[in-house]
């Protein structure tokens, strides 16, 4: 039945709408900046589910779309993240970024239904250049660049890794794989570039942050996802993902704990949630799985709030530093509102999405008998809700500040975020009718009153704890450094050390140079005089040169 | 499926005749700019209606021949079409059109000299890049290949200064001299050792050398075709750029270096033969050497400031992705290196006419100049923006084609190292490309808008377009690729 | 501590002591021999809050540089 | 029966020629004889070669004494093609001569500068004719006393300077070689260069005969310029007049590398065996050095005659290299590229005597941008440089390709190397007239001058012609060297 679309798939409604938008003008464009995502959404529920259509290219079949259940969860929280991030960024201005934010979302599209690792990859690379376009068209451009390059460097790591699969099992299919040799190794890091993973997770932190109060948005909902996406694909059960995964979730926590930023802090949080995916990857049962891309739907809803919020709070202020933040509760009530909802689904307080799949992938880990990741991701649970749920409303909104003339966002920023809100609460009050979607959450205990006990006492506890402790939590101005670092100072303080020695050293090689320098420049010049002197030889010479040669073979013919 | 009642032997001698009678067209309308350029796109256009011809019967299975002259015993100049050559040979052809356009635009733009000599030696270069294209023996390539190098030497000195005389000096003793000193005793050494100098698929010295002296002879024919620019010898390729663009974008996508590695390419299949190669391993210190000149070249490209020499040293280490592919010796690799002197030749003309084109409109030649430059020159940065995507490999561009089977072929024979320098590459690839994006798009612009001559941006819009349409439909060239091994 | 600060504490303290007195009416479903103890997850939530607070500080003092960056 | 005294008709036509050309005492009278014999031994040698192609060797008894006591003329395959070659290019010089002598000599001496070239052909022709070794002597010395009189009837000061060099130098080849003749007498009672292999075969390791071998070669090779005996070219070529120099440079050397193949091969037979006797040892060392050293000093000259003068010394040594091969392939290589080089030496010396007549200097920092006003002269200077350099299209390809091919049979893979690594240095020393020619700014020498007339430009375009000719067919050339290469390696004359 997926004939009946033929190559109408929901990546290239909005990748053919990204291209043709900065012809369109006025309410033109902006029609087609909100319709192309709705379009998108309706086509993922459209597309009937099945094994897609192969096509062949260069002698490889490719199955450039295969709707299955999971390209549906994706595809839904992806379409709803580009439905609610053009309503929101409608009133940007720039023409750019609205382009890239269409085909980056259509990317993810693309890689939610991509049936093979070659259409996958290109996706893969389409989405890079669509979020390198969005930070850049802020004028970023040197974040942009580093952005741009570790993508790179991840894409092509997972081109050798697809390249080695095919070439040892001739297939371009998407299997479940272990990392166990090489080549899936390869192709693991370059997923895992995208996950944000360590030991290059300070791209996320280094790069959302410097897209425009619209752009993170879009950022914040699709590259590290669609990574989730794919490593559910290709290495459920992996578990090399468990500790990767434990290691970005307790990165998220502490650099969340110590940033100032919002933008950045919400950053590093996704990096702290996206762990939380891949231990229940690493997991692998289908419960775990299903937790994962559940958890990932409810991430985007509630990270594309969140970063509305901090959008909203940058656009009205133009300025995002907690420290010189506070008190926009009572002029901004709604972002306010918007914020603390979704600061508390993120810490999975009941009734939020949070708080159904947080619930999904901790009955995953007890299902799977991971107890250590168990009690961690617990623990690590109650931290988050410290720096999302208390430290940053405390010090953007309410905490006593300055009283200042500033007023709420436009009617379609304020729009997005309700849009957003309501579906959250909705899940979170519902969660059964998520199981359309994932029907492998119906037994998971959700809304029961052990479960809702425990997590309000998780909750409370670590606010005690925050009232406590808050003088060591109070946001200061500053960076942390990371390993970034690596390649944003170091080699500029390579340059720096070497540049005072770079004279002496080479004065000393051109000294220690200098003779043969001296011999070598003589003995062209004789050797060329000799030549241009060639023709005036004395008759003498000549003859001499005669008995010489007569004389070498009477001598040899003596012998 | 003919239109003219032309067979395949009558087409073979067309494609050699057309542009060198285009030659003499041009010499002689040389006081007639206006007829002179016509002579020039219309000897173009009926090349590239020819070469369509024969493609449309390469593609059916037909392999034309003919035996131009038998110059001594043992020594004849034939030419046969295999599929390489007629990729080769298309993508020249269909290059020129676009090449010509630019010219006109770019000479007439900069009021350039000696224009009639100009086209003419063009054409010269493309008769010979024909010839060698469809060369049936290694007498007639390297006969062509010498043709090749003399008739660019006078576009290489085109501007007559110091500096260019010295780069063609440069370039002239670079090229004929490897090739006179290698690449000559190589193909001796072949007819010697095979009693034959035929290009056969599939090899003509199976059996007849020990690994070491298969080494050597490869050796020499590698570094014998210093056109491919492998590193120690690359460095006319960068002096060679004082040249005009035009002659720029010859010798880098149309004809000059896609020469080279033509050369190795064809060497390895069809003197060779990829069996032999595999078995022997006569080919496995080239993984190294090639891969060492990506990533050095790389990362002078880094460094470099001026566009051109960047662009240059891009061209050097892209090329050793053939010669790496080359030296991987299978099929695939064959297959990519094939499609990678497709892509490379269409996104990197982009790549130099765009420069170009920032050139005659803004007299910009260095990176550091082009601050703002893509607000001021949508088309011709767009196109740039286009050819550098290609060069770094991604989707949806050509570059992604060649890259793709090439690490196939690296991961395929489990080749690490050529896969690490694959990776390593393309990650110094976007660190030279793309900084020069963000300066031309998003540093403020410091005038109004002001694009290249229109000849000119349609040439680069033209290319461009290509780079795309390549990936999308890469069916002729993928075919003519994969028939190369197949037979 | 402020006044307001250790009002909230209090009114958060005794929050949590219903909580866990709560706690001790529900069934529980324990995945792990501990986790189903009642009030485990208040004392647990404390621990691990204090401890992150305390590991992020730490790490604070060492890696955290005063001033933004120049590129960014 | 003119056809068969065709032999001795090639010699006695210009002999005739140089005594009419001297009675006639006019300078036009002079050159139409000059031009109606070489045309007459043009043809007269071409039938001999068709002759020779049909039946094979002819002996010619002169006066019909039998070989022992009167003088025999033998052609053969080899030989047969130098006839051709000098009498041909005799004649294209002689149609070249007339516009370049009238500027070149003072009008009472033209009349003597055609007897004297007459005389030299005539001699030249006797070196290749004779199959007897006195008569190669006599016949070396005519040629030489006349190239001594051409070079000096050169304008400039220092041609009589050269002209005394190559006079001592020539004496000196001359008795080195007859007393290596005499030898040889002593041995085997005969001065016939049949009879002496015949009889040669007979004695053994007789020591004094390797010395006449020895006081042969060197002899020889002091006349054929080879390396480092060459250095009184140079200048002679340097100085002469034009035509003078086109001849010389196209033939002199050319028949004293004839004379010394046909001793080495036929008349010592195998004794040029590589490593066997150091003759031919010694001969591919100095070939080598020749190539390499000779053509590097060309390199650093200014004067373009100079250039060309040493290349053909670089030159010599390949042939001389084909010589020591002594493998059928190398030995037709070193032959086909005597044939080749001849005519790309001569319409090298053509064109650039076409430029001293319009631009009245051959220094090359003066001739920028000469190509601009005498395109076909340039061109034509071109096309030979190329030739020198080995490009393929060119003669010089194909010659050189057969050298490669024949060390490569040889197992010597490095020489291979060598013989085109030297082809580098010329397209050094080709490489800077091109560019000074074609690619400056005219200098004043360029602006003054015009093209060059039609009489000069013609046999200049024969020659470069043929040497784009035989690079693209070069069956028939081939043929004819590869036959000489097995009629010399065959052993028998």
């Amino acid at each position: 039945m997926t004939e009946t679309f033929g190559p109408l798939s929901p990546a290239l409604v909005l990748i053919l709408a990204g291209l043709v938008l900065p012809l369109l003008r006025g309410w033109l464009r902006d029609g087609l900046f909100l319709i192309a995502p709705v379009l998108a959404l309706v086509l993922v529920w459209a597309l009937p589910l099945g094994p897609g259509l192969v096509v062949d290219w260069l002698g490889l079949q490719l199955v450039p779309l295969a709707p299955d259940r999971m390209a549906r969860i994706f595809g839904t929280a992806f379409g709803l993240a580009a439905i609610t991030g053009a309503l929101y960024g409608v009133s940007q201005s720039q023409v750019t970024e609205k382009a890239a934010a269409l085909v980056y979302a259509g990317a993810a599209q693309g890689i939610a239904f991509a049936g093979d690792l070659v259409t996958l990859f290109i996706f893969w690379e389409i989405l890079a250049i669509g979020s390198t376009l969005v930070i850049w068209s802020n004028g970023h451009w040197r974040a942009g660049l580093r952005y741009a390059l570790i993508h790179v460097l991840g894409g092509v790591l997972l081109f050798a890794g697809i390249a080695a699969e095919i070439s040892a099992t001739g297939s371009v299919g998407l299997q479940a794989i272990r990392a166990d040799n090489f080549g899936r190794w390869l192709m693991l890091a370059g997923i895992l570039v995208n996950a944000g993973a360590p030991p290059l997770a300070a791209w996320v932190a280094d790069a959302y942050p410097k897209a425009s109060w619209s752009g993170t948005v879009f950022l914040s909902a699709f590259t590290t996802k669609a990574a989730v996406l794919v490593l559910i694909r290709l290495f459920p059960g992996e578990p090399a993902l468990l500790w990767f995964g434990l290691a970005m979730a307790v990165y998220g926590l502490a650099y969340a704990l110590l940033e100032n930023d919002i933008r950045k802090l919400l950053s590093y949080s996704i990096v702290g949630q996206v762990g939380f995916m891949l231990v229940a990857i690493g997991i692998g049962s289908p419960l775990a799985l299903a937790a994962a891309a559940l958890h990932a739907f409810a991430h985007i809803l509630y990270k594309s709030l969140l970063m509305m919020a901090a959008g909203a709070i940058l656009r009205s202020t133009g300025e995002t530093r907690l420290s010189a933040l506070g008190g926009l509760a009572r002029a901004m009530p709604l972002t306010t509102v918007a914020l603390v909802i979704g600061a508390f689904s993120l810490s999975a307080v009941p009734l939020t999405a949070g708080f159904v799949s947080k619930s999904a992938i901790m009955a995953a880990l007890a299902e799977g008998r991971a107890a250590f990741f168990w009690f961690a991701l617990t623990s690590i649970s109650a931290g988050s809700f410290l720096y999302v749920g208390l430290k940053l409303p405390w010090f953007a909104m309410f905490r006593p500040g300055e009283r200042r003339e500033i007023a709420e966002p436009v009617w379609s920023m304020k729009a997005a975020m309700v849009l957003l809100c309501g579906t959250i609460l909705a899940i979170g009050c519902v969660p059964s009718a998520l199981e359309a979607l994932v029907p492998e959450i119906a037994d998971v205990a959700i809304l029961t009153p052990d479960h809702v006990l425990f997590q309000l006492q998780l909750l409370i506890a670590a606010s005690c704890i925050f009232v406590v402790l808050l003088p060591l939590l109070r946001p200061r101005a500053g960076t942390t450094l990371d390993v970034d670092w690596l390649w944003r100072e170091l080699p500029r303080k390579v340059v720096a050390m070497w540049a005072p020695l770079s004279a002496p050293i080479g004065g000393a090689i051109a000294a220690g140079c200098e003779p043969l320098r001296v011999y070598w420049t003589g003995f062209s010049r004789r050797a060329v005089d000799n030549l241009s002197g060639a023709s005036n030889w004395r008759t003498g010479k000549i003859a001499f040169w005669a008995t010489a040669l007569l004389a070498t073979y009477v001598l040899i013919a003596a012998l | 499926m003919t239109i003219l009642p032309l067979n395949d032997p009558a087409l073979l001698a067309l494609s050699l005749a057309l542009p060198a009678l285009a030659t003499l067209a041009i010499a002689w309308l040389g006081r007639w700019p206006n007829l002179r350029e016509a002579a020039t796109l219309v000897g173009a256009v009926l090349l590239f209606a020819v070469v369509m011809m024969l493609l449309a019967h390469v593609l059916q299975g037909a392999r034309p021949e003919l035996k131009l002259v038998a110059v001594a015993p043992g020594l004849t100049l034939a030419l046969k079409v295999d599929p390489l050559g007629m990729l080769f040979a298309g993508v020249a052809s269909t290059l020129w059109i676009v090449n010509s356009l630019y010219s006109i635009g770019y000479m007439r733009g900069n009021d350039e000299p000696r224009q009639t000599i100009f086209y003419a030696c063009f054409a010269i270069a493309i008769t010979a890049t024909m010839g060698l294209a469809f060369a049936g023996n290694l007498f007639t390539l390297f006969v062509f290949y010498e043709i090749l190098s003399l008739s660019t030497y006078p576009l290489v000195t085109h501007k007559q200064s110091p500096t260019a005389m010295r780069a063609g000096r440069v370039y002239l003793l670079t090229l004929v001299g490897a090739s006179m000193v290698l690449l000559l005793p190589a193909i001796v050494w072949t007819g010697l050792v095979a009693g034959t100098l035929d290009f056969r698929v599939g090899g003509i010295l199976d059996g007849k050398l020990g690994a070491g002296a298969l080494a050597l002879l490869f050796a020499m024919f590698v570094f014998g075709a210093a056109k491919a620019a492998v590193m120690p010898l690359h460095r006319w390729l960068p002096a060679a750029m004082v040249a005009p663009t035009p002659v720029s974008a010859l010798l880098h996508a149309v004809a000059v270096v896609k020469a080279g590695v033509f050369t190795v390419l064809k060497v390895t299949v069809s003197v060779f033969g990829i069996e032999t190669l595999q078995t022997s391993g006569a080919s496995e210190w080239l993984v190294y050497v090639a891969g060492f000149t990506i990533v050095a070249a790389s990362v002078v490209a880094l460094r470099a400031d001026d566009l051109k020499r960047r662009l240059a040293y891009s061209t050097i280490g892209q090329l050793s992705y053939i010669v790496l592919a080359a030296a991987l010796a299978s099929p695939v690799a064959v297959l990519g290196a094939a499609l990678h002197i497709a892509a490379h030749a269409v996104s990197k003309i982009t790549l130099f006419f765009a420069a170009g084109s920032v050139y005659t409109a803004e007299h910009v030649t260095k990176v550091s100049q082009m601050d703002g430059i893509g607000r001021r020159m949508p088309w011709t940065m767009g196109a740039f923006a286009i050819g550098a995507l290609s060069m770094i490999g991604l989707p949806p561009t050509a570059g992604f084609l060649g890259k793709w089977f090439i690490l196939d072929a690296a991961t395929g024979a489990t080749n690490w190292f050529a896969v690490g320098v694959i990776v390593v590459s393309t990650v110094l690839n976007a660190a030279y490309f793309l900084p020069i994006l963000t300066r031309a798009f998003l540093r403020p612009a410091k005038g109004p808008r002001r694009e290249a001559p229109l000849p000119m941006v349609i040439a680069l819009s033209a290319t461009a377009a290509g780079t795309v349409l390549l990936f999308l439909f890469p069916g002729v060239p993928y075919r003519l690729a994969s028939m190369i091994v197949g037979g | 501590m402020d006044h307001t600060r250790r009002l909230v504490l209090i009114v958060l303290l005794a929050v949590l002591a219903l909580l866990v007195a709560a706690d001790f009416f529900v069934e529980h479903h324990a995945s792990f021999w501990i986790d189903g103890t009642p009030g485990f997850a208040a004392w647990f939530s404390l621990a691990s809050a204090a401890l992150a607070v305390l590991v992020a500080y730490g790490w604070g003092l060492l890696m955290r540089r005063r001033g933004e960056r120049a590129d960014d | 029966m003119i056809a068969s005294h065709l032999p001795v008709l090639v010699i006695l036509i210009p002999l005739l020629g140089a005594v009419l050309a001297a009675l006639s005492r006019h300078g036009f009278a002079a050159w139409l004889i000059a031009l109606l014999a070489s045309a007459a031994m043009a043809a007269a040698s071409l039938a001999l070669l068709f002759r020779v192609q049909a039946e094979g060797m002819i002996s010619y008894r002169i006066g019909g004494w039998a070989p022992e006591l009167g003088i025999e003329y033998r052609i053969d395959a080899f030989n047969v093609l130098i006839v051709v070659l000098v009498s041909v290019v005799a004649l294209l010089t002689m149609i070249y001569a007339r516009r370049s002598v009238l500027a070149e000599i003072i009008p009472e001496r033209i009349a003597w500068f055609y007897t004297m070239m007459l005389l030299c052909v005539a001699g030249l022709l006797g070196i290749a004719v004779t199959g007897d070794a006195f008569n190669a002597f006599v016949f070396l010395e005519i040629s030489s006393l006349a190239t001594y009189t051409l070079i000096a009837l050169g304008r400039d000061r220092r041609a009589l300077v050269a002209a005394y060099q190559y006079l001592i130098v020539g004496t000196i080849g001359a008795t080195l070689y007859v007393i290596g003749v005499g030898l040889i007498y002593l041995s085997t009672g005969t001065l016939n260069l049949g009879l002496i292999a015949e009889r040669l075969a007979g004695i053994e390791g007789s020591r004094a005969l390797i010395v006449a071998e020895a006081f042969i070669a060197v002899g020889i090779c002091l006349k054929l310029a080879l390396f480092p005996l060459h250095a009184w070219l140079p200048n002679a070529y340097a100085y002469a007049p034009s035509s003078a120099a086109v001849l010389l440079a196209s033939t002199a050397t050319k028949v004293a590398i004839y004379l010394l193949a046909r001793f080495l091969f036929t008349v010592f037979g195998g004794h040029v065996d590589v490593g066997a006797l150091p003759i031919g040892a010694i001969l591919i060392v100095l070939s080598v050095a020749a190539m390499f050293i000779a053509s590097a000093a060309a390199v650093f000259q200014n004067d373009v005659k100079r250039i060309l003068a040493f290349s053909s010394v670089g030159q010599v040594g390949y042939i001389t290299l084909g010589l020591a091969l002594a493998n059928p392939t190398g030995l037709a290589g070193g032959l086909l590229h005597l044939v080749n080089h001849a005519l790309m030496k001569g319409a090298a010396f053509m064109a650039i005597g076409a430029i001293v007549l319009r631009a009245g200097t051959a220094k090359l920092d003066e001739l920028s941008g000469i190509g601009r006003t005498m395109p076909w002269t340039s061109a034509a200077l071109t096309v030979a440089g190329l030739g020198l350099i080995g490009v393929p299209g060119t003669s010089g390809f194909v010659s050189k390709y057969y050298l490669i091919l024949g060390a490569l049979e040889a197992g010597f893979g490095w020489l291979a190397i060598l013989i085109v690594a030297s082809s580098v240095i010329a397209v050094l020393y080709v490489g800077r007239i091109v560019e000074v020619v074609w690619f400056r700014e005219p200098a004043e020498a360029a602006r003054a001058s015009r093209e060059a007339p039609l009489e000069l430009l013609l046999p200049m375009w024969v020659l470069a012609g043929a040497t784009i000719w035989f690079g693209i067919d070069a069956e028939w050339p081939a043929g004819l060297a590869a036959a000489a290469a097995r009629q010399l390696l065959g052993g028998a004359p």
